[in-house]
């Protein structure tokens, strides 16, 4: 355990390679399988030098097929391992789709198989990849029961999160935004630590609204929270981290407490987690809400090359700090 | 199968065993289609009858401890890895104490302990499912073997292609099966494929390949010992293609209307258990009154477990709202 | 068009094998693939008899591949045909869903090539089909922009819908609910009709509270109406027919009358349309809301088999009427 | 391939057209590299150096009505097609004149019009739709060819699987190829299938197959022209396994420093254009200043097309709304 956590800073992405290693190390049940993460390392270098360290039968190259080893991954994991697959891209998730929410979101349900499995994908916009490689895919997972969904925004989160991934019984997907890889550090503890599964964080206490979001767009509404304390308008700003099984308390008291709400994030807006939210607050804490459910997410496209049709389609701090002025002035 | 050979190769009590599978298989599909059709049974019923030697002969000659993903006619795999006929009939009535508490139905059950792998209705889906057994057994170390397969029509679905690669390369220790009974539904082989030996798709992989008698569970029996052994001994896998007849509809509701006549005239003369009679007599195992000994003994075993499933509660609805996840002590942590 | 059309009733499930054989003779682009759909008429017997009346290049039974023959069909729209798919069950779209969301969904989008593809799925519950035979599969797809979606809930609206569809320049995904293909009969009208796209029918007109439904549920949802009827409370039954494009105008209409909403579907509730249409009313209609959003749908877990499950599983007129009760005395 | 059969079977101007093209493409991927290490091109470039002759051979063995789902490397094939160099630079660099608008970068690109289908990222997804194509041209009794292809890595997934075996159960009229460059990313072909001929594939789909030599244009084109011809006849779909290497990296940000130093210098020898030039050389059609005439064109060619990329607006961000959904009347009613 003492191979990777260091007191200087590191990156998102080093975080992701720190929680494999520390977590290869600990268990030797935990094993990598993806396209390109051996000896290359991985498209975003973050099993680089583990094929070196675990030998090939623990830092699996396989073939080009997603739904072929993610239903391997399957069966490994009933066998009693800890698989950590890699998407390329989150992407190329639509490959594996019909393993994951038919074979192992539904297995434990239907005849009691646990299948303690971690689905790495690298996701979301920014970094000019064209509609096929800025994907936030999250939008399909979450309506299908037996998945848990994870996706973090910094790099505390990313290394406690994936430890709590591959510590968890059930299959985890767990989305790790392209875009913060190298943006964004943080010096972590030496000792070994998680970040519990469904638990949502207070980012910025605040007062007088609530942004309820995750992933890259957390740094988004921190951003406009500082913009806008200048105006004396007080943002809260809860990062889900956890999206399936939903922190709803936490969201719950946020709102109870400021009494309007922002929805914020890059996944398309109809039927993005942000509706559910808001059927959640609609439902659940009706009486305490004093101004209409915003969300600021992306239109209904998919996510456009080009860079002023990227930033055009990406939510900005202006979308937020706009929506907050409108709410506040409710 | 020349059954001089087969008499020296396959042990006496291990050839009466399989026979014992081949009469329950029979007698508890039979059961499962009359209460079927006596409206007992709800939901899609799917049986092997006339195809029971496959998976009698291929778990015959797995060890306890390999691992299976069936196809989804091969009752006799459960049967010979415990699944008692009360169980199988509680899970038919989705009843409680079936395998999956009346979670799913028929024949999609399943139960890790006792190394069966849930069938998945997708077909071809456990494909891959098998191969990462297969590859958790060569991490470990383990002389432990995955046998895993799918029919004619399965084949044809991308899964079985990225699975039958995926094992080639890394030679994981799986058999794969194709259980070629020359109809998917409606559909007969030539509109399924342009080739007419499934087995031809083992090559693409470099994978070696068997066409085996499907109907003489001797032959199925051996051709699985083969590949299972070299499977086991890190030879890696073998594509055995199980030749027979789908004998009825495709499921209790299809009258079949689109097979021939002839054609099922044809494979009813290779009734597997007919075959296996004849071979036993051959051999000098058993005779008219032995098999008439084991038509009543499983008989009485499936009245017996007829009756535990009848008597058996139904979920109640609340269960709906249990496993959907698993618990960390369910798991060794 | 002499051939199908009658004064006597037609079953929902005959409505559908009328709309397709109309519009092969109208169209002699349109036709037909999907597995058994041949000489066996499909699984549910909705192509019985066309094999023999347009030959096997216009009928084509598929090998069982789903991702194949759905990316068939697109490549043959593009070439200017007018495919209509059947998946078997709904549930098997999953194994298409790659074809579906990132090729025929984004076609247009990127490139400007138009896909004029129908895929028909018989989904839905209460036909003890189990976790794989009673999947509701829309929610996954009204978050993938470049698909419309329908689901009707009579036989006047499936075929006039299944027409729309055909003719529609766009992938669409017609679902058709199973429960319904023999239960549900009327007479339809003579001439040639169709029910277009992104429009929903209020398909009971009452004052008090919006039910927001579609496919099976909408006959829940009437039978609920008239038991609150003798106790004064007069439901407004709204089958939204299309899902995407969604008919924000007729929702916003209803709910702006009654003030008080049920969102009804049978589909898992997390996720599901449900969701999106409570966080449209409420950022859209906040101010007209004269109570929390109900919604009733099934937990979150696969559909199981088991009767007293299954039923358990399944919303029922009873919840209906209590939660109409609920939101009556709010 | 021998040179004299060459001689007497390709016309002249056929070559020399191809030659055009391999320098054309050459020329223009080299001025993609260019404007992307200068920061100017953002996001993936994937290039077909050391590869040309694999889509200059094949698009000119083609007739313009037929369809071609090309592979990501087929940069000669947007060219044969008609995309000008202006439009193609236009095109990586995000600009409104490129063929999609801004909407997608770099060889995700396509148009109907000129029968060319839009690439998708995910691997092997356009060859059941070129399947699909090919159907519509058999249900329409045209005689045109669908022809699409993939890389060996691209071979390995389930809808390879899936279009291969439909387009040969239909016969229909679809040729697909495989650019066996050796390396899937990192991945050698080894450690992606246990066959070393990807042709060995087209076996389980009872499929003709053949090898072709990918770095010989006139190899290329010949191959090509006979599997269209029997396509277009009516006897179905082949399979073409084109040998040639990636001569660096995945993409440009990938130095391949996975792959072995001697594998490049052997294939170094072997550059399609270094044997198109030889090859037009000894049949006499060409000389040294003809080829440097041409280098000299292709690129003022690709200067102008610079130029006019550079020049040309970027969209505008409420653009990011349009086309989502297709209008009635764009395509006939
Ligand atoms: C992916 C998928 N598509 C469709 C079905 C519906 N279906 C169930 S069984 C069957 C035919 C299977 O044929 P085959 O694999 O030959 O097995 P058999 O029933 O003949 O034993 C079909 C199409 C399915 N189960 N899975
Ligand atoms: C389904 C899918 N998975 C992963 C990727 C990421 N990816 C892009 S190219 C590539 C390697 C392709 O290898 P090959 O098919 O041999 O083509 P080559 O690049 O060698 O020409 C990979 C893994 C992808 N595009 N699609
Ligand atoms: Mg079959
Ligand atoms: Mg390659």
């Amino acid at each position: 355990m003492t191979t990777a956590t260091t007191t200087h800073e590191v990156t998102y992405v080093d975080a992701i390679s720190q929680a494999l290693d520390e977590e290869m190390t600990r268990d030797e049940r935990v094993f990598l399988m993806g396209e390109d993460i051996g000896t290359y390392g991985g498209a975003f270098k973050v099993t680089e030098g583990l094929l070196q360290k675990y030998g090939e039968w623990r830092v699996l190259d396989t073939p080009l097929s997603e739904s072929g080893f993610v239903g391997a991954a399957i069966g490994a994991a009933m066998m009693g391992l800890r698989p950590v697959v890699e998407m390329q891209f989150a992407d190329f998730i639509s490959c594996a789709f019909d393993q994951i929410t038919e074979v192992a979101a539904k297995n434990h349900y239907r005849w009691g198989a646990a299948v303690p499995l971690v689905i790495r994908a690298p996701f979301g916009g920014g970094v000019h990849g064209g509609p096929f490689h800025s994907e936030c895919p999250e939008g399909w997972f979450f309506h299908s029961p037996g998945l848990k969904i994870v996706a973090p925004s910094t790099p505390y989160d990313a290394k406690g999160l994936l430890k709590a991934a591959i510590r968890d019984p059930n299959p985890v997907l767990y989305f790790e935004h392209k875009f913060l890889y190298r943006r964004i550090k943080a010096v972590l503890p030496q000792e070994d630590f998680v970040v519990p599964l469904g638990k949502a964080d207070v980012k910025r206490r605040g007062r007088d609204l609530s942004v309820i979001t995750y992933g890259a767009m957390v740094h988004l509404a921190l951003e406009a929270a500082e913009l806008l304390n200048k105006e004396g308008i007080d943002l809260e700003v809860v990062d889900l981290r956890t999206l399936i099984p939903l922190d709803k308390e936490t969201l719950y008291e946020s709102v109870r407490k400021t009494s309007k709400v922002i929805l914020l994030h890059e996944d398309n807006k109809t039927g993005g987690i942000g509706a559910e939210i808001a059927a959640l607050l609609a439902e659940e804490c009706f009486d305490c809400l004093d101004g209409p459910i915003l969300r600021i997410a992306p239109p209904d496209t998919p996510v456009p090359f080009s860079t002023p049709l990227e930033e055009f389609f990406l939510p900005k701090v202006s979308d937020i700090v706009s929506g907050a002025r409108r709410l506040a002035a409710y | 199968m020349d059954q001089a050979t087969v008499s020296n190769d396959i042990p006496r009590s291990d050839l009466l065993n399989m026979y014992w599978y081949l009469r329950l298989t029979r007698s508890l599909e039979d059961r499962i289609t009359a209460l079927y059709r006596q409206g007992r049974i709800v939901g899609g019923v799917y049986t092997s009858h006339g195809m029971e030697a496959i998976a009698v002969g291929y778990a015959s000659a797995l060890q306890p401890d390999d691992v299976i993903a069936p196809f989804h006619r091969d009752m006799g795999a459960f049967l010979i890895r415990g699944f008692t006929p009360g169980e199988i009939l509680a899970q038919y009535l989705g009843k409680r104490t079936g395998p999956t508490k009346g979670k799913d139905g028929n024949v999609h059950m399943g139960d890790l302990k006792r190394g069966m792998i849930g069938f998945v209705s997708h077909l071809a889906d456990n494909l891959p499912v098998a191969a990462g057994a297969a590859l958790a057994f060569k991490i470990r170390r383990e002389a432990r073997v995955a046998f895993a397969g799918t029919g004619d029509g399965g084949t044809s679905r991308g899964d079985f292609h990225e699975a039958m690669n995926f094992a080639a390369v890394r030679r994981l220790p799986v058999v794969y099966f194709c259980t070629n009974n020359q109809y998917a539904y409606s559909t007969p082989v030539r509109c399924q494929m342009a080739i007419t030996d499934v087995v031809e798709r083992a090559k693409a992989y470099g994978m070696p390949g068997d066409i085996v008698d499907g109907n003489d569970v001797a032959a199925v029996y051996q051709a699985s010992r083969r590949a299972i052994a070299n499977a086991r001994a890190g030879n890696g896998p073998t594509f055995l293609e199980f030749k027979t007849m789908r004998m009825h509809g495709h499921s209790e509701h299809d009258a079949a209307k689109y097979v021939p006549h002839e054609l099922l005239e044809e494979w009813k003369a290779k009734d597997p258990i007919l075959r296996a009679e004849r071979l036993l007599m051959t051999l000098g195992y058993a005779d008219e009154s032995y098999f008439h000994d084991v038509g009543e003994r499983v008989r009485k075993e499936v009245d017996a477990g007829t009756e535990f499933a009848e008597q058996s509660p139904l979920p109640e609805g609340p269960e709906t709202l249990t496993g959907v996840f698993a618990s960390v002590d369910e798991v060794s942590a």
